[in-house]
């Protein structure tokens, strides 16, 4: 005769014992799996990040490794900044050809738009993509290039071109058309741009600069 | 048949009918001060209307005549062709109305069993769709450089060849959308509100119109068609939360005034919100209902993904009715008094 | 003299009607031949007869005695003889019939010997049980037992006494010519209901539509010793309900599932005060009202009608006219139709109200419920109709429950303002009448629970007793065997314990076979009988279940053979 | 082993009477969000399908020592472990699939589904079976997807198999079927309430679909007398 | 990755403990669910379902033992309610269990009853009144009109009286309003 607080314990034995066959099984067969995939998943990851990347920045431009590249760069009012956010410096030998810049245009209709923004060591844009917003889906949403080319006629455009009054959308005056009855996100997108080619401007000397014998990474 | 064997003469004719009437005044400011482009929407609202209802009934096995007789379906069509822009595209307008009519109301059971307003899911359905072509707005005559007559604008609704200056020069935003292009161009209120578009308190021509609308709602209720509870409570609601967020910053938020004269608060007000069917039913519900429905227009205008939130706030409050009617059940007649016994 | 009066929640205005009666004189109708006098005519116990087919009764004599304490005396309004007992069709809305006793009177009208009641000598409860033997209820609709009501309960007394001369419903106007011509009468009956409630204020509500009757009633107020306030109150249907006329004089409300006694008030109907005045002051038990006859008929007014007598006697006193589509018992508010004219006048028969096209057109169709709440703007029981009417339609009666179905007093006037015309109160009461019978359904599952389980429990015990019995035996068999200690004894000791069932089950077979016997002999000439006039439906299914059950008899029958063989 | 005819039932089980979109309704948060086309509705759907054969293989093995008591933590401890291998399978092999299906992966195990027919189904019957259930229920729900995938995508955007580069790399891109040229787009299809809307009419038609079969059979059987 | 075994692990024993624990500690005696169902159950004690009363077929429901479309006198309305409360499809009635009737009482003919007492062994309810070889009556109150009471009775003197309509037992009928046209 056992009691039943005794009995009760034998239970509760047994099945912390079998939960920890099971715990204990499953758990080492995931550390096996993340085990295997994890040089993979790295790859991928960065794999991805350089694809988007190459959307701003033509293949053509650089031979350097453009992940490791990478830095920090301090809130700015003309990247629309708050928080540190990244660039990457690219080379051809030796020679800095090109920058990519997030950036913010914090004016769109609902928030944030965030920017990659590649800007050539003569001041063209090499490229821009939207990677965040939270535009009305239909009508601010196409600054995103799955949705329309709009954003590609960036390219090539730079402080000069068009004269800066002109760095406005259609409506306004400007160079950049945009859709009737959807002007807000436009704007903020033109207008992030065009800081953000003022920023680089600014700081031009910074990035041609020699490289550091060894590039930190941020 | 057991009793009672005599009837009041109301009927759910001679309830829509009034409301159709009531709407009249609105109809008649709209077209002196945007142009006849409006009466083109509802005709064409009123035939597709009453095409897929009559199409519906069929298909349920419903006799066409009693409920094609009932004039809800126009009034659907009515609200859904007052909200949209004058001058929306003819399939924008077909495909608004049968949405309302096939899906909002009849795939939910028919006259009385809608959860939602008919109307608004119409016009949510072609907002979130078609964000593009629900910006075409007519401007008020007193402001656009041309004006167009009503063959004209039958010409735009239905596609035909318009010049696009012609169409340029006749439609603008509306108050509520470049107040917030105004404010997202960090300007403060006053700043946007020099523009001629703003009138005196809701926008030049839609002050009338909401005045207009404010009129056939006083007759509707001083005939009893509806309570007063709903259309205070909406504007209440509106008021209240404009007016405590102007308060706070006046330079970053609208007025009050403004809110309540700015396109469709009005119609949404005295006809919309006070749709019996998808509305509250109870006394205190229905104060729920409006005070929500407004408190929720502001903050969708103010923080909101498209300018206007009326339908939208009247949706969201739709789908609460059920919540506010069971727990505003009113006391009955001998019922306890406020949580108190009764007094034996 | 002014009172501050109070407005009941919701109300109607519908077209009142009144004038066509009651601009005539009260007129007694004639005697009828047959007078059928239901036994059911209250709320509460029917009463039981207590005369037999053949019998000589007099006007006034008891023919039906109460059962119970919810109940009332049924008397004979005329003298004559009994000549059935037995359905009869009854002025009820299913059109069923209920129990009867049929008169044929003798013309004479005689009177049994009756005596004015010394009601302030008689102790409270011995007056209650003689108004109860009197028969006398409630003569404003809802018919309950006045002795019950007039019992004042564990309070002892009943400050404020309410008379209801509120009669709100349109074409009826039998209680505004009895005030009008009978007002001393009944204050007397008032004042035995004073008497019985300990009541120290009393208020006479009439809606002030009636001025003459109001200024009879304060005429006649002035005569008596106690002080009556005659009050005119809104004219506003339904502001004669007992609840809401309370409401409207004291701005009380009577609290949900209770009565108005439980806050010191008991309303009587004028026609209940001058009944019971007809009883006390001249022991006349309740045999005869007042009934308007109205609507479609050439002389629309009150009537003074025996109770039994049938309707369409009245009608054609009235004048029947072509064109009539129906009639109804009460107004075109809560009026019931009338299955057919013979119905008897019974004493919940205020009114006659015959239809016709031009007066009561058809109803329009109803429409699906538009949630407009009109219904719950005029609830005076402050309801939520359009949520009652969805969950009785959807057969959700806990919820029904919930949301207050039992306090609608279907006064219709819900269904009245219905845009939709929705026969609300239909399903109100469809409601109800389903609740209770699953109410009563329940009860019996209950019932026939407990008694199974109780079988269970008795089957287990005898069992049990039987086993301890065997094994006694048993002991005392082995007993015996060890004493023979012989292998023969021990083996006669096993039959022997069984031995008298064999012989116990012979007798009783040969009681069934002849039974059996018996039985078929008498089938055989029963069956053609009871069967011939039934459907083949029926017929084909008593045919199932009889070779049923001959093949239930065959399987029952076969142990008892393979016994007989062993 | 299985007879013909238990693999049949068990597939009507799963493919039709118990479907688990438009008639269990379990799972309706991936079937909602990840159907706005085929593609992410076929890969979420299959993936689903992976994870529920295996899961209900191991609990089906396992159920005999699995006591009452515990039964929902083991099951549940399988199911999440099963998801993440797929999970961090997924993220390695089909990356760009993965970066679309996002959350989604993950939440496979908390989809009732899954967990569902482990407990009613896998841990009263054998392996096979389990498998067998398994499958067709996740075949249930993919077509499910698949169709209201497509009616989302072809209505929102007039395409069919759009993204199916993203699974089977960039040369697939060819086989994107434009079905409706220079469509106008109806958005609402492809937002959140166009899932809600579809699969509401989906099941809507399938109810009537039901009602209407069933009709034909009470008006097919012979009255009774 | 050792780390995250040892916590697996270590929750898993944790959680195991305590669940075996629980399990014998708290347990709910009895079964509220057949409680439940015999609530629903109609109580006639017919046993047609094939259990010797509703409180087995009660049980043998909640143990998933019996299906829900046994019970003829519940009808289909009965098995809605169960299906309802185990929250499983409702199903028409099994008609191998006979079908649905009209609420009837059994009647003892007392001209031909001999009063032989099996009737009275065979009511599960104890609704019969009567000794040996004493004229038998039913209780008709307390009849559940299950019809046991048939089949032992050797003279065939009960018959099953169908409860007729009358003016106590009338109900008010669903109000019919036709909207739709008839097909």
């Amino acid at each position: 005769m056992t009691s039943p607080i005794q009995f009760a314990l034998k239970n509760a034995l047994r099945t912390g014992t079998i939960l920890f066959v099971f715990a204990l099984f499953g758990t080492a067969m995931l550390a096996f799996t993340h085990d295997r995939t994890e040089p993979t998943i790295t790859r991928s990851q960065q794999a991805e990040k350089l694809a988007l990347i190459n959307q701003v920045l033509p293949a053509a431009l650089y031979d350097n490794d453009l992940l490791a590249s990478q830095q920090s760069v301090l809130p700015d009012d003309l990247l629309g900044t708050r928080q540190p956010s990244a660039r990457w410096i690219a080379r051809r030998g030796d020679a800095v050809t090109a920058v990519v810049l997030e950036a913010i245009a914090p004016d769109g209709y609902s928030g944030d738009i965030a920017l990659l923004i590649g800007i050539g060591i003569d001041g063209n844009v090499t490229g821009v993509r939207v990677t965040a917003h939270r535009e009305t889906p239909g009508l601010g949403d196409y600054i995103d290039r799955a949705k329309s080319a709009w954003i590609d006629q960036f390219a090539d455009k730079s402080l000069t071109n068009p004269a800066p009054k002109h760095w406005k959308v259609a409506k306004d005056g400007g160079a950049f058309d945009a859709r009737a009855g959807a002007t807000i996100t436009p704007r903020a997108v033109v207008k992030a741009v065009r800081n953000a080619l003022d920023y680089f401007a600014r700081h031009r000397a910074a990035f041609v600069a020699p490289p550091p014998a060894k590039e930190k990474i941020a | 048949m057991p009793a009672p064997f005599i009837l009041d003469r109301s009927s759910v004719t001679q309830v829509m009918a009034w409301v159709l009437a009531a709407l009249l005044p609105g109809i008649a400011v709209y077209v002196w001060l945007f142009g006849p482009g409006i009466l083109v929407t509802l005709a064409l609202a009123t035939v597709t209307a009453l095409a897929g209802e009559a199409a519906m009934l069929k298909a349920r096995g419903y006799p066409a005549k009693p409920f094609l007789l009932d004039l809800s379906a126009i009034v659907t069509a009515w609200l859904l062709a007052l909200s949209l822009p004058a001058l929306a595209p003819w399939w924008l307008i077909v495909t608004g109305t049968l949405f309302a009519i096939v899906v909002a109301k009849h795939l939910y059971g028919g006259l009385g069993q809608n959860i939602f307003n008919p109307a608004m899911v119409g016009y949510a359905v072609l907002i979130v769709s078609f964000p593009l072509q629900m910006t075409q707005w007519a401007g008020p005559l007193e402001l656009t450089s041309a004006s167009l007559t009503l063959e004209q604008s039958a010409t735009v609704i239905f596609g035909g060849d318009v010049p696009k200056t012609t169409l340029d020069a006749v439609t603008m935003a509306t108050p509520l959308d470049a107040l917030r292009t105004g404010l997202l161009q960090q300007l403060t209120v006053d700043e946007v509100m020099t523009q001629p578009i703003f009138g005196h308190y809701g926008g030049t021509g839609f002050e009338w119109l909401a005045a207009a609308f404010l009129l056939g709602g006083l007759v509707l209720w001083a005939l009893r068609i509806i309570s007063w509870h709903v259309p205070l409570a909406f504007l209440a609601g509106v008021w209240l939360t404009a007016g405590f967020l102007h308060f706070f910053d006046a330079g970053r938020f609208g007025a009050p005034w403004f809110h309540l004269f700015a396109p469709s608060v009005m119609l949404g007000a005295f006809f919309i919100a006070t749709d019996p069917v998808s509305g509250a039913t109870t006394p205190r519900g229905k104060l729920i209902f409006g005070l929500g429905a407004g408190f929720l227009t502001i903050v969708i205008r103010t923080w909101g993904g498209y300018p206007d939130g009326v339908a939208f706030a009247i949706l969201l409050l739709n789908l609460a009715v059920p919540l506010i009617d069971q727990y505003t059940q009113p006391r009955v007649y001998g019922g306890a008094r406020k949580g108190k016994e009764p007094q034996a | 003299m002014s009172r501050e009066l109070f407005r009941f929640k919701g109300g109607v205005h519908p077209p009142e009607h009144k004038s066509e009666s009651s601009t005539h004189p009260i007129h007694a109708a004639p005697l009828p031949r047959k007078l059928v006098i239901p036994l059911r005519q209250h709320i509460g116990q029917a009463a039981k007869p207590v005369v037999n087919v053949g019998d000589r009764v007099l006007k006034g004599q008891m023919i039906g005695a109460a059962d119970g304490y919810i109940s009332a005396a049924v008397h004979a309004s005329s003298s004559g003889v009994v000549t059935a007992i037995g359905l009869q069709p009854v002025p009820h809305i299913s059109g069923l019939p209920d129990l009867c006793i049929t008169l044929e009177t003798d013309g004479r009208d005689e009177w049994i010997d009756h005596a004015p009641l010394d009601y302030r000598t008689m102790a409270p409860a011995e007056l209650r049980m003689q108004l109860r033997d009197m028969g006398l209820t409630g003569l404003g609709g809802a018919v309950f037992p006045s002795a019950v009501k007039l019992d004042p309960g564990t309070a002892h007394h009943c400050p404020t006494l309410i008379l209801n001369g509120g009669e709100c419903e349109p074409w009826i106007t039998c209680d505004d010519a009895l005030m009008r011509h009978h007002a001393d009468e009944i204050l007397q009956g008032v004042a035995v209901m004073r008497h019985l409630l300990g009541s120290t204020e009393i208020l006479v509500g009439i809606e002030d539509n009636k001025p003459e009757a109001i200024a009879a009633m304060q005429a006649a107020a002035q005569k008596v010793d106690f002080a009556v306030e005659v009050v005119a109150v809104p004219t506003i249907y339904p502001g004669g309900g007992a609840k809401q006329m309370i409401e409207t004089l004291t701005g009380k409300q009577v609290p949900s599932g209770k009565l108005s006694t439980d806050i010191g008030i008991q309303v009587f109907n004028v026609g209940t005060a001058h009944a019971l005045a007809r009883a006390v002051h001249h022991g006349e038990p309740l045999i005869s009202r007042l009934v308007t006859v109205t609507g479609h008929v050439l002389r629309r007014q009150n009537f003074g009608v025996l109770i039994g007598t049938p309707m369409h006697t009245l009608i054609t006193l009235a004048g029947d006219r072509d064109g009539t589509t129906g009639v109804l018992m009460g107004g075109p508010m809560m009026g019931v139709p009338m299955p057919n004219l013979e119905v008897p006048v019974v004493k919940a028969t205020n009114c006659i109200l015959v239809q016709s096209n031009e007066l009561f057109p058809p109803l329009p169709k109803a429409l699906p419920c538009i949630r407009c709440t009109r219904c719950a703007d005029v609830c005076p029981a402050e309801l939520q109709p359009q949520e009652l009417f969805r969950f009785a339609k959807a057969g959700d009666f806990g919820h029904a429950q919930e949301y207050h179905l039992f306090d609608c007093i279907e006064c219709g006037g819900c269904s009245y303002v219905c845009p939709s015309h929705i026969p609300l109160v239909d399903f109100y009461r469809y409601a109800k009448s389903e609740i209770w019978a699953r109410e009563k359904e329940k009860r019996a599952a209950d019932l026939a629970r407990e008694r199974h389980e109780f079988r269970q429990f008795r089957l287990e015990r005898e069992k049990k007793e039987k086993a301890e019995k065997l094994a006694a035996k048993a002991q005392a068999a082995r007993a015996q065997a060890a004493q023979d200690q012989t292998r023969r004894a021990e083996l006669a000791a096993a039959p022997a314990a069984e031995g008298a069932a064999p012989s116990d089950a012979d007798a009783k077979k040969a009681l069934i076979a002849a039974a059996l016997a018996r039985a078929q002999a008498k089938k055989a000439e029963l069956a053609p009988k009871n069967t011939d006039q039934l459907s083949p439906d029926t017929r084909r299914e008593i045919e199932e279940i009889e070779a049923r059950r001959a093949k239930i008899l065959e399987q029952a029958r076969q142990p008892l053979d393979t016994q007989e063989k062993n | 082993m299985m007879t013909m005819n238990e693999f049949r039932s068990l597939f009507h089980n799963g493919l039709v009477k118990q479907n688990t979109g438009l008639v269990q309704l379990l799972g309706l948060c991936p079937l909602l969000a990840i159907s706005n086309n085929i593609i992410n509705a076929l890969s979420l759907g299959l993936a689903t399908t992976l994870v529920m054969a295996a899961s209900s293989g191991a609990v089906s093995s396992v159920r005999n020592f699995v006591p009452n008591e515990i039964r929902i933590p083991v099951f549940v401890l399988i199911i999440a472990a099963l998801v993440t291998v797929i999970d961090l399978l997924m993220n390695a092999f089909v990356h760009p699939l993965y970066l679309v299906l996002g959350i989604f992966i993950p939440l496979i195990t908390t989809n009732c589904i899954v967990l569902a027919r482990a407990d009613a189904f896998a841990s009263k019957n054998r392996p096979l079976h389990s498998v067998v259930d398994a499958v067709a229920m996740g075949l249930g729900l993919t077509m499910v997807l698949v169709v209201l995938g497509g009616i989302r995508e072809l209505a929102g955007q007039g395409t069919l198999l759009s993204g199916i580069d993203l699974v089977f790399g960039e040369e697939a891109k060819q086989f994107v079927l434009h079905v409706l040229p220079d469509y106008q787009g109806f958005l609402l299809a492809i937002l959140p309430p166009g899932a809600f809307i579809a699969l509401g009419l989906l099941i809507a038609v399938n109810n009537w679909q039901k009602a209407r079969a069933e009709r034909r059979v009470h008006a097919a059987a012979p009255m009774p007398a | 990755m050792l780390t995250a075994i040892l916590v697996m692990v270590g929750i898993a024993v944790v959680i195991g403990l305590v669940l075996g624990w629980s399990a014998i500690r708290f347990k709910v005696e009895g079964n509220p669910l057949a409680e439940k169902i015999d609530a629903i159950l109609p109580q006639t004690q017919c046993g047609q379902c094939g259990f010797p009363g509703c409180r087995p077929y009660a049980e043998a429901i909640a143990k998933g033992e019996a299906d829900i479309n046994q019970c003829p006198p519940g009808g289909e309305e009965g098995v809605k309610k169960l299906a309802e409360l185990l929250g499983v499809e409702p199903k028409s009635l099994d008609e191998t269990h006979g079908t649905p009737k009209p609420k009837s009482v059994a009647f003892i003919d007392e001209q031909i009853c001999i009063g032989c007492t099996l009737c009275i062994q065979a009511c599960p309810v104890d609704a019969i009144s009567g000794a040996a070889k004493q004229m038998h009556t039913i209780i008709a109150a307390e009849c559940t009109g299950c019809e046991l009471c048939l089949p032992p009775c050797p003279v065939d003197c009960i018959s099953m009286v169908p409860l007729a309509e009358d003016l106590p037992h009338w109900k008010w009928k669903h109000p019919v309003i036709e909207l739709k046209r008839v097909a």
